[in-house]
């Protein structure tokens, strides 16, 4: 809420004061067991339905489950709402509810200053402040000076509240979550019904379980109401969101939904072969419901089958995808040397994690840009594009699969841990509204030689089962036109150069490059790609609206990249290519433009915060 | 060429590309080519249901020379690109054409896993025990002591029984055969042709230039009858130029024995294709020369539902239960809510 | 901790490194790692004589919390891995800790060439069937039928018996062990610690996360007994709570018989670990629940020259033969001409 | 001959006409089982003994045997020898052997117009002329008019020739190889000495053969001396070698040569894992036979196996190295992901070839850069650099193994299809001109950690078995110092940084970069890396002779490049990167640099002609 009191206004309800804020940023915290990552969902869809506009990205232990109550154990999860346009989870936290001592130790720093915090003060008992590592109890010292600290006593309330349910005491505490959640309902003004036909619906068969969250639920909603302890209450109005049916979905729910959707549009089976890795798994999870839209899912012994069966796939007729994280893409990338070869469309979603090697598995990087691109044997060029936010996934992977079966090409879609797990409400479009995807397989075999072009540069898509058209397709090179294997000298120089101009021809639809800020040019250009688009869009909006004069591009398309990109970046006297990387599109913006692009360069696992990019534009143009 | 107007009939030359085949010439790939080719032919498979998937190798330039579908993929991976076609298309007829190192070296977990799933594949690994296409370096089938240009010590490795590792891994159905009897070798390629669920088939192959009568034993006038114990189904394991050998079978271990010598067809191991379980097939498949005659024929060949058969029934079910994918109810799937 | 002067013994404290171990409360894992220690403990193997290799898993993270030499690897490599260590420093104990994912999916293959080389590694597999650091996929253990993320409407994929594939590619040493008989389980390890070669031991692990209580009905004390087989070397297979149940073999398959009715201990089966042919092995390897009891202990034990054996015995020999390498002699072997 | 005739002059020796010529290049060519490769290094020996600079390379068929005498199954031998230095096999063949019609239709279209052209006129059957698809003789039409031919009756002079050694007619035939040889040695003024003493050792066993191959041989220079049809012979002198003890070496010998030096100087056994891919696997027979110098080879299940035991190796105190291809490296690249985090040295050999996928298996290329030096997942830097001839691939495996121990790194040392077959003279090194390589195990545990770095930036190679220094190395992120697994933030960005700044190090030992030609700048500079060298210098050494304003820059180190390298590529006017691939170092110049670096591109599966380096530089420098 610190750097959004612009508008803040006092009001009278029930005889406490409401503030109005632009945009606020809660995180819950708690233990692994403790149901945060649940109670964050429906709060974020408590607010998106009411209007706000929402980024949330949860934050999970490491992958292995630590015992109850220690640091390790520490789960998240953060949402940002607001009356404008949200474009991520937020840097700080302005509510923290923390569930244990553990949740307080790990969160706090996050917490902005004067921020609101709630504590489970139950569980602050000798054994969990030792098992967080305190030596005295925070709640007792001043450590929390600085922060509006409301010790609620959650677990014996949640007791009390569910008492009459007759659910047994371990049954009963876990309604804990529901009962912070009702007092943060309660603070935010947010309503109730949204979750409780969730939980009605959720546990309809366990009819006790459901009456107890909705007392628990309640029960904290009244607390916030009644109790003296809060002097304050917070309202966040309605963003200016496009008219439409909304639903919140994570960036790897999207991208299943646009698989499944392009697939449809194509009218052709949809094949996703893949092999579990985090953060990618979840596409698999998604698809491999959707049996009714004849989606055939494929877990594969390894990741170098997984991509094999999708190529074998395409070959055969099926939109062919994959999806991995950089472990599994470097294994990969030999096979889709022969996608290349073959030229048979497939997209390749690598989510991409912490490295090298196994890094940082469960956070987010976007460091596999080069490997995407130049990481095969070979010249071996595929077109490369990048989701910029959760529900831009469903567009991205609707637009990869386009430009595969068009151009008969492998399609990396670059996603990151953050996208793929975070989430933000997603409009759900009408179907007119889907460009239709358009497949042709010959069937004459008059004229059919399986590598004469298109205009496009495409090879016709003729699959097993047509008479008349068989060919041989394989890694090694092919004779131009007519398809069979052919060690020409010449002809090696002319396929590598088809092979190349057929990705650059796709330049010809890539809408031209759109400027945030000044199409004509100024002092400072920041450029983005992929995951950091929220940040680097806050930041630059927040900037301009104080006056710096900062600009934004964003790059859906790395490879090939718009027409018009160079003459953009030579109107600005600085470049800044930010990715969470040590420059992956900095050196490539360098090498094609020549334009002496500066990198801001974050590792560390997140997300950029807008502050770190606020702190850039400052940098360059000479502080505020 | 035509009988009747829409029946044409197919003969072994319509299986056949236009590319020359480029094998040395000697190579034992060319009897596996044609057999192949007489194994549609004598089914009558039509050219645009068949899809022949190989990995690199010299066995691997199979596909350019048949007049189907088909795809040279890269080294050992041709049973996992296989799978993805055979999903696409089910009522395809796909063939995996590989070699010792392809399919046993760099591309056994391939081999294995396609095997346990059970998925409807034809796997002919042409086993000539060396590395052919690359010039001669010891294969995980070679014999260990063998000298070759990766092991001019001779190889310290134990060879690998190709049929013993697939039925490890539960293979349905598993026969070996020899590429200078092209009667048999064809007789078992229709076989494995007709088996639904993944067939298995070891072709011994003889390298003309790297690895040239490795398998004499079992091809030399002289010797061969001596060490080749073919396999019938239901009958007593013979062999033996003069048919007086078989074998026994000892607790749970084989035995060569002398017919006649107290020992008569009755002692005798009987062969029994269709036994549930492979452990008899396994025995047979760890036999080799100069201990045991060489087992050609079927090893194994049950029944079990296919990969291809659950998947596509799944995927049945579900759309029997919930109707055809419909977009706009999945995208309105969940919690939604309207802005206006 | 130190009795004399020069001897320090070590305890399996000592083996513990300073880090924490992060499983989930109630993961089986912990008890194998206790036992390895208390494996090393019994053995008084010094520390640094001793390398653990991972793959990626749940399981893999073991070398972080053990105070020996080791390698958290990549997914399914492990083996590799251990090999290039063996081969490096032979005198070292080289254990690789693996999943059933790890060790059978991804990595099925340099599972069975290890195997296949008798390199010296103990390989232990710490089987859930399940995927579970990556929160609960299908594994290639997992029962067919099994509902999981990635199969939601169950598994259509046949299991592996790991065993069976290890014999396949036949395995010197084949064992099995369950996580919660440590005492077993400590004996088991140290049998496979002192093969020479290939030494594997499958342990069923409890994932209390993704996949509690997969083996509860070996763990379960109402059930146990009925359905554990103790493979004793030399003894007849009998099991059953009240001892009255065994094993028959009946031509080459195995049947569970109920002692009294008109069978007797000398009617069933006698486990020889020793048996040259694996054949035997095999048959146990395949023995699953419900229809036969689970044989827990050694399935094999032969003695082969290792790899690393021979390969050391070729540069002995070599050496012997031409001396130690001459940089120089090296350099000016062939045609050589000087220019002046 | 034809672009070295400045020197011409006319001799009389035995009635004859002796030209002498700086250089010539001669090419044998045959069917696969005509043992052309085997008379070709003959040849080479012959030259290189008698002082001649010498570059070779065999032109192997695709890689399967085709039936004798058709066009798929020549094969060929070039040998480029001068009396200056020789850097390439040559452009353009000035003596073709051709024995057989199929050798003739393929060879013909490289013979220089005026060029000398022996044929075996008894193999130019009917049946002969068929399989090589000629319709008439063209030793009967007006087609090799504009040669100087010679047909030769090979087949039957050799017959008779060898006739008293009681060979059997196939066995005798076998001869005809060392036939066409001895006329070659008359024809080039060779001593046929060194290629007795070879037949004597090489057939030892079966003398009868000895004594053929020695009369064949004979009896072919004989017919030379005697023989009417020869009007000239020519003579090529001694070239100005550094004087010492030669071999010829191909590049694969001659890096197999490299690392068992550089283990031995470093005290180690060496441990190369390797999988047989063309054109590397020569490396892994070589060493294979070195066992007495404790060389452990593993002919590993794969490439990734190769590479893992390699890095399992080196953990426990081996020089590991392993080698492949294009196809092979793809697949190691999760591993070596695992070696750059583990910081653990291991040498990677890649012997390049023509890509994408499968490609062109046997033939050459450069394009493997951008896999070797970004092809990983995460931010994964290796130093890189490449060999420039056959034999400076000794010298680069020795740098490479000093390099990965000195900065525990993996090293990437590329080769390519052209070095690894092709051949020079090596001089061989004495011993004490072998820079030591120092490694140090440190065994004291009291000031130990395993991610200490020294001054380089190293960590400690602390080896299995060494009492107290257990250590666990994986994967994961580790602890900047302690090694244990780390997911904090700040430490992932420092840890990244140190890695980087690691291969950034090396920079500071690597010679400042060398211009050959003008080192204060001038009109062209023409860069180059790796097998291109030899075309590069060759051209520009003639342009400069020819007064053209043209320098060359050959770059040894890729990654990183020499600190002065900017400085000198801003001190030209036109920079054009010559490279087999469609520009990757251009790339990587253009970015690093911003220098407008132009490229020229040629994936033909062949090196470099110097007529095409010299082609581009009378484009740019506007004609001679
Ligand atoms: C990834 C990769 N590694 C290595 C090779 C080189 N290679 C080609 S074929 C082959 C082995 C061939 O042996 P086999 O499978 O027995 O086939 P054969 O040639 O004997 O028929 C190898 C190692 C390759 N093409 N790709
Ligand atoms: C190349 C690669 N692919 C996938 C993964 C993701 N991954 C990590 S562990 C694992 C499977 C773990 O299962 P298992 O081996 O049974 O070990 P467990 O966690 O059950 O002990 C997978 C798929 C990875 N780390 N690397
Ligand atoms: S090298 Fe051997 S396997 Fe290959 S084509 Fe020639 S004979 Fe056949
Ligand atoms: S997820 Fe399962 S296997 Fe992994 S640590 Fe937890 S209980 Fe153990
Ligand atoms: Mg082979
Ligand atoms: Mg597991």
């Amino acid at each position: 809420m610190s750097t959004t009191t612009s508008s803040k206004k006092a009001m009278a309800t029930t005889g406490k004061r409401t503030e109005t804020l632009e945009q606020a940023v809660i995180r819950f915290a708690g233990d692994s067991g403790d149901g945060m990552q649940l109670v964050g969902t429906q709060f974020t869809t408590a607010s998106a339905v009411i209007g706000n506009d929402v980024s949330t990205f949860p934050d999970y232990p490491a992958e292995i489950r630590a015992p109850a109550g220690t640091l390790g154990g520490v789960s998240g999860f953060q949402i940002n709402f607001g009356s404008r346009a949200v474009y991520t989870p937020g840097d700080t936290v302005d509510a923290l509810v923390a569930m244990n001592p553990a949740a307080l130790k790990v969160c706090l720093k996050d917490l902005a200053p004067g921020g609101v915090l709630v504590v489970n003060s139950d569980e602050f008992t000798q054994m969990n402040l030792a098992k967080a590592r305190y030596e005295t109890n925070p709640l007792e010292t001043d450590e929390l000076d600085k922060y509006r600290v409301y010790k609620v006593p959650i677990t014996s309330q949640t007791l009390l509240a569910v008492k009459e349910t007759g659910l047994n005491q371990k049954a009963a505490e876990r309604c804990k979550n529901f009962y912070a959640l009702g007092v943060v309902y309660w603070l935010f003004d947010r309503p109730l019904d949204v979750t409780i036909r969730w939980i009605d619906s959720k546990f309809a068969k366990v009819p006790a379980v459901a009456e107890a969250n909705r007392r628990a639920l309640q029960a904290g909603y009244n607390y916030g109401e009644t109790a003296e302890i809060f002097s304050v209450r917070y309202r966040v109005g309605k963003a200016p969101l496009k008219p439409g049916r909304y639903r919140n979905v994570t960036g790897n729910q999207a991208a299943a939904l646009g698989f499944v959707a392009a697939a449809k549009l194509a009218g052709k089976p949809l094949f996703y072969g893949s092999y579990p890795i985090t953060p990618a798994s979840e596409i698999l999870h998604e698809l491999t419901i959707y049996k009714n839209f004849d989606v055939r899912t494929f877990q594969a012994e390894d990741e170098i089958a997984a991509y094999a069966a999708v190529l074998g796939a395409a070959y055969a007729g099926c939109i062919g995808v994959t999806g991995t994280s950089g472990p599994g893409l470097a294994l990969k990338q030999e096979g889709i040397g022969l996608g290349i070869m073959t030229e048979l469309p497939t997209v390749i979603v690598d989510v991409q994690r912490g490295g090298p090697s196994t890094g940082l598995p469960t956070k987010t990087e976007q460091s596999d840009l080069w490997q995407a691109m130049l990481g095969r044997n070979g010249d071996c060029p595929a077109p490369v594009l990048a989701a910029s936010s959760p529900a831009d996934c469903f567009w991205a992977a609707m637009e990869a699969v386009r430009i595969a079966v068009k151009y008969m090409t492998p399609v990396f879609l670059l996603s990151d841990g953050y996208l793929s797990q975070g989430s933000e409400p997603w409009r759900i479009p009408n179907l007119d509204e889907l460009a239709p995807i358009k497949v042709e397989h010959p069937t004459d075999p008059a004229d059919f030689a399986p590598y004469r072009r298109d205009a496009n540069g495409s090879r016709p898509w003729a699959i097993p089962g047509t008479p008349g058209l068989q060919h041989r397709v394989g890694g090694l090179e092919k004779l131009d036109v007519a398809g069979t294997v052919s060690y020409d000298p010449a002809n090696h120089q002319r396929m590598t150069e088809l092979r190349a101009g057929k990705v650059e021809n796709i330049a010809a639809e890539i809408p031209p490059q759109e400027v945030y800020g000044d199409e004509a040019g100024g002092a400072l250009l920041l450029v983005s790609w992929g995951g950091s688009f929220g940040a680097v869009r806050s930041a630059v909006e927040r900037a301009r609206e104080d006056g710096q004069d900062v600009s934004h591009v964003h790059l859906r398309w790395l490879n090939p990249t718009p027409r018009n990109l160079g003459e953009i970046l030579s109107r600005f006297r600085t470049v800044v290519v930010c990715e969470m990387n040590m420059g992956q599109l900095q050196m490539l913006l360098r090498a094609r433009y020549l334009v002496d692009a500066y990198g801001l360069h974050k590792v560390r696992g997140r997300p950029f915060m807008v502050s770190d990019i606020r702190a850039k534009i400052d940098e360059v143009l000479g502080g505020r | 060429m035509t009988t009747m107007a829409d029946h044409p009939v197919l003969t072994i030359k319509d299986y056949k590309s236009d590319q020359d085949v480029r094998w040395c010439p000697g190579c034992g790939d060319f009897s596996i080519l044609t057999a192949i080719q007489k194994c549609l032919a004598a089914r009558q498979v039509p050219k645009e249901k068949v899809v022949c998937v190989s990995g690199i190798g010299c066995s691997s330039r199979f596909p350019y020379y048949m007049d189907t579908y088909g795809i040279h993929s890269i080294h050992g991976r041709a049973p996992a690109v296989a799978t993805g076609v055979k999903l696409a298309k089910p009522e395809l007829e796909v063939w995996v054409i590989t070699g010792d190192g392809d399919a046993l070296s760099i591309g056994g977990n391939h081999f294995l896993h396609a095997i346990r799933r059970n998925i409807g594949l034809k796997i002919v690994l042409f086993n000539n025990r060396i590395y052919a296409l690359t010039k001669g370096q010891v294969s995980p089938t070679s014999e260990q002591g063998k000298r070759t240009k990766s092991t001019p010590y001779g190889s310290i490795e134990n060879p690998v029984h190709s049929i013993a590792v697939a039925l490890g891994a539960e293979i349905t159905f598993a026969a070996r055969a020899i590429y200078n009897d092209p009667k048999m070798l064809q007789e078992i390629l229709e076989r494995a042709a007709n088996h639904k669920g993944t067939a298995f088939v070891e072709v011994y192959q003889d390298c003309a230039v790297y690895n040239h009568e490795a398998f004499s034993y079992l091809t030399d006038r002289q010797t061969r009858d001596d060490n080749i114990l073919y396999l019938e189904h239901g009958k007593p394991m013979i062999f033996g130029k003069n048919r007086d050998k078989g074998i026994r079978l000892v607790g749970m271990d084989t035995q060569v024995v002398t017919l006649g010598q107290g020992v008569s067809e009755k002692d005798l191991l009987v062969h029994d294709e269709h036994c549930e379980s492979p452990t008899l097939a396994f025995q047979l498949a760890r036999m080799a020369y100069p201990r045991f005659p060489t087992p050609l024929g079927v090893f194994r060949d049950i029944e079990k539902p296919s990969y291809e058969a659950m998947l596509f029934d799944q995927i049945k079910a579900t759309t029997a239960k919930l109707g055809p994918g419909d977009l706009n109810k999945l995208f309105a799937s969940g919690d939604t809510w309207v802005v206006e």
